[in-house]
């Protein structure tokens, strides 16, 4: 079966993130008024696997282990009915 | 003859670039990207570098900077030749000066080497076949669509093509013009092939190439 | 002294360091100053186990970067290590050891025009690898410094602990240099860069864990951003040219509290800190985080009273946060204020001045000079060293980095040593290396070797060594071993620079490189500066036509050498004629001035057979190699 | 009022995402069962405005003029309740 998955992946809340910053910044400088600013990185994909489950597990395992830097950055797994 | 080098924060080559077209014979200045009167230069140069640190998308951030709005005034006016050079060509298009847009090296990371480039624009480069130029970038996947190249093709717009494509650009293409030839941009870096000591001076056959184009340009428009 | 031991720990000091301080100070510290000389008196900041010794062996200023003149223009250069932060964070670690030596470079007024880099690692294409290949391939791009040299080496050594060396190199005319040291009572310190946060800090198990829950456990790595280096770059380079500007200071460990007490201490004058008035990027943080927190992209000016006003502007043009946060006093006091109240009263001498704890362990290592010979086929062995990666090609590499922004660059990764162009026809010619199997054999001969190699580098490319840098990488100091591999260092570079008759300009250690007990080889990295007279008269790397005479110089007949890269069995380093080495590069040197060769290429990693095939693979032309010489063996000046 | 936005910025369809496949390449060589992987960005941010519905015009026009590159991407605006 299937399962298709939604993967976010964010900075952790105390590590600076001079990207956001810097285009908040610039917004500000156009005059749209726009506050704390965050940028993350979102993906998609479908998981191949018996059970909802089981394929939660692996989508987990990936998103731990090569999508995302525990070092810096948190993330939330959200699996996405068909 | 006039020429300015736009400095945004973050741009790298300005210096080198500066030298080059001094060494090209144009009387140069640096124009700090809050200027807005551009209208005395006869040759606008976008250089290359990393504006606003690349960040959102390369060029996405500088191509609100105060003087990109005497630099479209610059462009309908037909007033003088527009050339934007690796991040100065992503800024271009950022701004819809010119079609298409930027994506990843297929490779996925930077690259800096020496690539042969076949020149397609023989009314701009007269006699010049190929030149070996530096590129330098890690945005330089070119992105147009078919319909778009069709009218680049006919309309004799695409400058140069990479000889082996480095990094996944559609139909290898390496620059480009817009519909009236005012406004050029090129991936591959001019400034880094024009001192004698550098490994190609091919860079002097660019920027003289628009030397020659500037005259063609006011003449025509006079 | 009731103060628990697990927070003595948690401070990272020991006892006698603690009692020494409330004797000196005639009292208890509180808990600020504590934080100070936890900081202040670490192995980091305070080089407690090399100071002396170097301070003794070499003569080298205090000066944020070494410099040596070509007529009126400066070459300012210095090597620095990343290696923990990268074992933590790859990425990161090296794009902020990037930021970090770019800012030494800049404090002495000069522009950063060159990058190299040294890399020790487990192996190619492990995550540690491409987190530091990236991190250097993006800071260092994007701040328009081309990164021209160095090496990438690999030994199972490193696995736990990779080395992360990088040298910068600028350029300043004699009117703009820059001193560290403060001047005049009563002047300014300026902060000028990007906003204070607790980058660096060790998060709750630093503080006490009980107290601060808010604060999550994870270390809050140095995050690196270097578009606003680059704007750090161009400010500083203006605010240089202004006459109120007296010293400059990068902030590097410790941040605020290191830059601002070493520039007083530097010029033997008091201090007055004034953190309340920090630029501060996130709430409610404590006094001795804003002074110990490791935020990148800061430098600090001591600007003349009333003069600040023109650093500001220049700040504001550049889009970086500026601020007054102190001043300079006669007293011999370093004190810290948080608004009207004292945080902190020290004597800045005991600050600046952590007890030496340097040891001068005496350990033979035995040479040998009994000549190897090869029996036996070469192609297959050859085919083995050539594909060994701390030989092979680096294009991969290097193609990642740009090597040639500034429009500088005459002869980048591909040659022995780098060239870059300076003015004219002169330019200098760039070296970055070191070798931790022959330090680990034998680190006084070792360390001789690694020097003689890197000047071999700088003088086959057409160049001349004028000065001298190293970065001493270092297991755990405490272990007699250790020290002992360290002290023999220290003599063996000292004779090897004397032979030379090359100055040190300036170095950088790195001590506890260890895990789990287990140390890393001794690994001095030295980097070398050199001029060039004439950069139109310098041969090439490679072979260019067919039929020129190959000929080597050096020593033919050679011991066999326990560290080669083709030695299988543990054998000792060769006894080497020093002298007679150095006599060999002036001959190289007078070789290439009369221009008698071609193309030249120094013998290193895998003999003279590697040497020979790189050049022919390098212009793919093939090349008759008949001789008796010992096809593999390494020995230095060749 | 303050009101809460979270833009998504994905590849337009017909745009190759070089990125997207050399992840999927590599999730499948460390034996991932996963598919047609897809990268995106996202950004949270908050606008002052009077109303939500201005804000969300304002929200709309930093999505559309400068968090995304109409050649090459599509994007999503979402008004999230505070």
């Amino acid at each position: 079966m299937k399962y298709d998955f939604v993967i976010h992946v964010k900075f952790a809340p105390n590590i600076f993130d001079p990207q956001a910053i810097t285009i908040e910044k610039n917004l500000k400088k156009m005059s749209y008024p726009v506050e704390n600013l965050k940028a993350g990185k979102v993906f998609e994909f479908s998981v191949q696997a018996e059970s909802k489950a089981l394929a939660f597990d692996i989508a987990k395992d990936v998103a731990k282990n090569v999508l995302s830097n525990p070092v810096l950055e948190v993330f939330e797994v959200e699996c996405v009915e068909r | 003859m006039r020429a300015a080098v736009v400095v945004f924060p973050g741009t790298n080559c300005d210096r080198e670039t500066f030298e080059a077209l001094k060494a090209s014979g144009l009387e140069t200045d640096y124009l700090w990207h809050n200027w807005t009167s551009i209208d005395v230069y006869d040759l606008v140069v976008l250089p290359g570098g990393f504006s606003y640190g690349d960040y959102l998308r390369p060029g996405a951030i500088a191509r609100f900077s105060p003087v990109m709005n005497s630099v479209e005034k610059y462009v309908e006016s037909g007033r003088g030749i527009l050339l934007g050079i690796c991040n100065g060509f992503q800024i271009l298009t950022e701004a819809g000066l010119l079609p298409g847009a930027f994506l990843r090296n297929e490779c996925g990371h930077f690259i800096c080497k020496m690539v042969d480039l076949e020149v397609k624009a023989h009314e701009v480069f007269a006699n010049v076949k190929r030149l070996k130029l530096y590129i330098a970038h890690s945005d330089g996947n070119y992105v147009v669509d078919e319909k778009t190249v069709e009218l680049l093709e006919d309309e004799k717009r695409i400058l140069f093509k990479y000889a082996e494509n480095p990094n996944g650009s559609s139909h290898s293409i390496a620059g480009v013009a817009n519909e009236n030839f005012c406004v050029f941009g090129m991936m591959p870096h001019p400034e880094r092939s024009t001192m004698p000591y550098h490994e190609s001076n091919d860079g002097l056959k660019v920027f003289s190439a628009m030397r020659r184009w500037i005259n063609a340009h006011t003449s025509r428009k006079a | 002294m009731h103060i628990p031991q697990e927070k003595l720990e948690k401070m990272s000091m020991t006892r006698d360091e603690y009692e020494r301080i409330v004797n000196l100070l005639g009292r208890e510290p509180n808990e600020t100053e504590l934080y100070i000389f936890s900081a202040m008196w670490s192995e980091h900041c305070g080089y407690k186990h090399s100071k002396k010794l170097i301070k003794e062996h070499f003569r080298v200023s205090d000066e944020n970067a070494g410099i040596v003149w070509l007529s009126d223009i400066g070459i300012a250069f210095k090597v620095e290590s990343h290696n923990h932060p990268c074992a933590v964070e790859p990425f990161q670690g090296a794009a902020t050891g990037i930021g970090g030596i770019i800012r030494d470079i800049i404090a002495m007024g000069a522009k950063p025009i060159a990058l190299l880099d040294s890399l020790h690692f487990e192996k190619p294409h492990d995550h540690i690898y491409e987190g530091v290949i990236s991190g250097i391939s993006v800071y260092g791009n994007s701040i328009g410094v081309p990164t021209v040299g160095g090496e990438v080496r690999f030994d199972p050594a490193y696995s736990k602990n990779p080395l992360v060396n990088v040298m910068a190199v600028g350029i300043v005319g004699r009117e703009n240099l820059k001193t560290s040291k403060a001047q005049g009572v009563g002047n300014s310190v300026v902060l000028v860069g990007s906003k204070t946060g607790r980058d660096g800090l060790h998060g709750a198990s630093f503080a006490s864990r009980k107290i601060d829950k808010t604060i999550n456990d994870r270390p809050s790595v140095q995050v690196g951003d270097p578009f606003a280096e680059k704007r750090l770059i161009e400010a500083t380079m203006e605010i240089c040219k202004l006459d109120c500007v007296i010293a400059v200071q990068d902030m590097g460990a410790a941040g605020i509290l290191s830059s601002t007490t070493e520039m007083a201490s530097h010029g033997k004058l008091g201090l007055d800190l004034f953190i309340d008035r920090v630029p501060l990027r996130e709430e409610g943080m404590k006094p001795w985080e804003i002074l110990l927190s490791e935020s990148q992209e800061r430098m600090v000016f001591l600007v003349k009273k009333g003069h600040e006003g023109e650093i500001e502007k220049i700040a504001r043009k550049w889009e970086l946060d500026s601020a007054k946060i102190g001043e300079t006093t006669s007293s011999t006091e370093f004190r810290v204020f948080d608004k009207k109240e004292l945080m902190a009263s020290l004597p800045l001498s005991l600050v600046t001045n952590p007890p030496d704890l340097s040891r001068e362990i005496e350990r033979e290592y035995s040479t040998t000079a009994e000549v190897s010979k090869w029996i036996g086929p070469i192609e297959s062995e050859l085919l083995c060293l050539l594909s060994n990666p701390t030989i092979a090609s680096k294009k991969s590499v290097y193609e990642r980095y740009d090597h040639t922004v500034g429009g500088r660059t005459i002869k980048a990764p591909k040659s022995d040593a780098a060239i870059i162009h300076i003015a004219d026809s002169k330019g200098i010619a760039l070296s970055l290396g070191g070798n931790g199997k022959y330090t680990a054999l034998n680190p006084r001969e070792g360390i001789k070797a690694v020097l003689f190699e890197a000047c071999t580098n700088v003088i086959a490319s057409g160049g001349k060594p004028l000065g001298i840098t190293n970065c001493m990488n270092f297991g755990n100091p405490e272990v007699d071993e250790v020290a002992a591999q360290f002290y023999a260092t220290i003599k063996g570079l000292e004779e090897g620079v004397k032979i030379l008759g090359i100055p040190i300009t300036g170095g950088n250690v790195s001590f506890y490189n260890e895990s789990e007990g287990e140390q890393i080889p001794p690994t001095p990295v030295v980097g070398v500066v050199g001029v060039v007279k004439n950069i139109y008269r310098i041969p090439k790397p490679d072979f260019t036509r067919k039929g020129n005479p190959i000929y080597m110089i050096g020593r033919l007949k050679v011991p066999h050498n326990g560290a080669s890269m083709y030695s299988k069995r543990k054998g000792f380093f060769p006894t080497v004629d020093w002298k007679a080495c150095s006599r060999v590069l002036n001959t190289v040197m007078r070789v290439i001035s009369m221009e008698l060769a071609v193309s030249v290429h120094d013998v290193s990693d895998g003999g003279v057979a590697v040497a020979c095939a790189e050049m022919a693979m390098g212009s793919m032309m093939g090349a008759k190699i008949s001789t008796d010489i010992h096809p593999f063996e390494e020995y230095p000046a060749r």
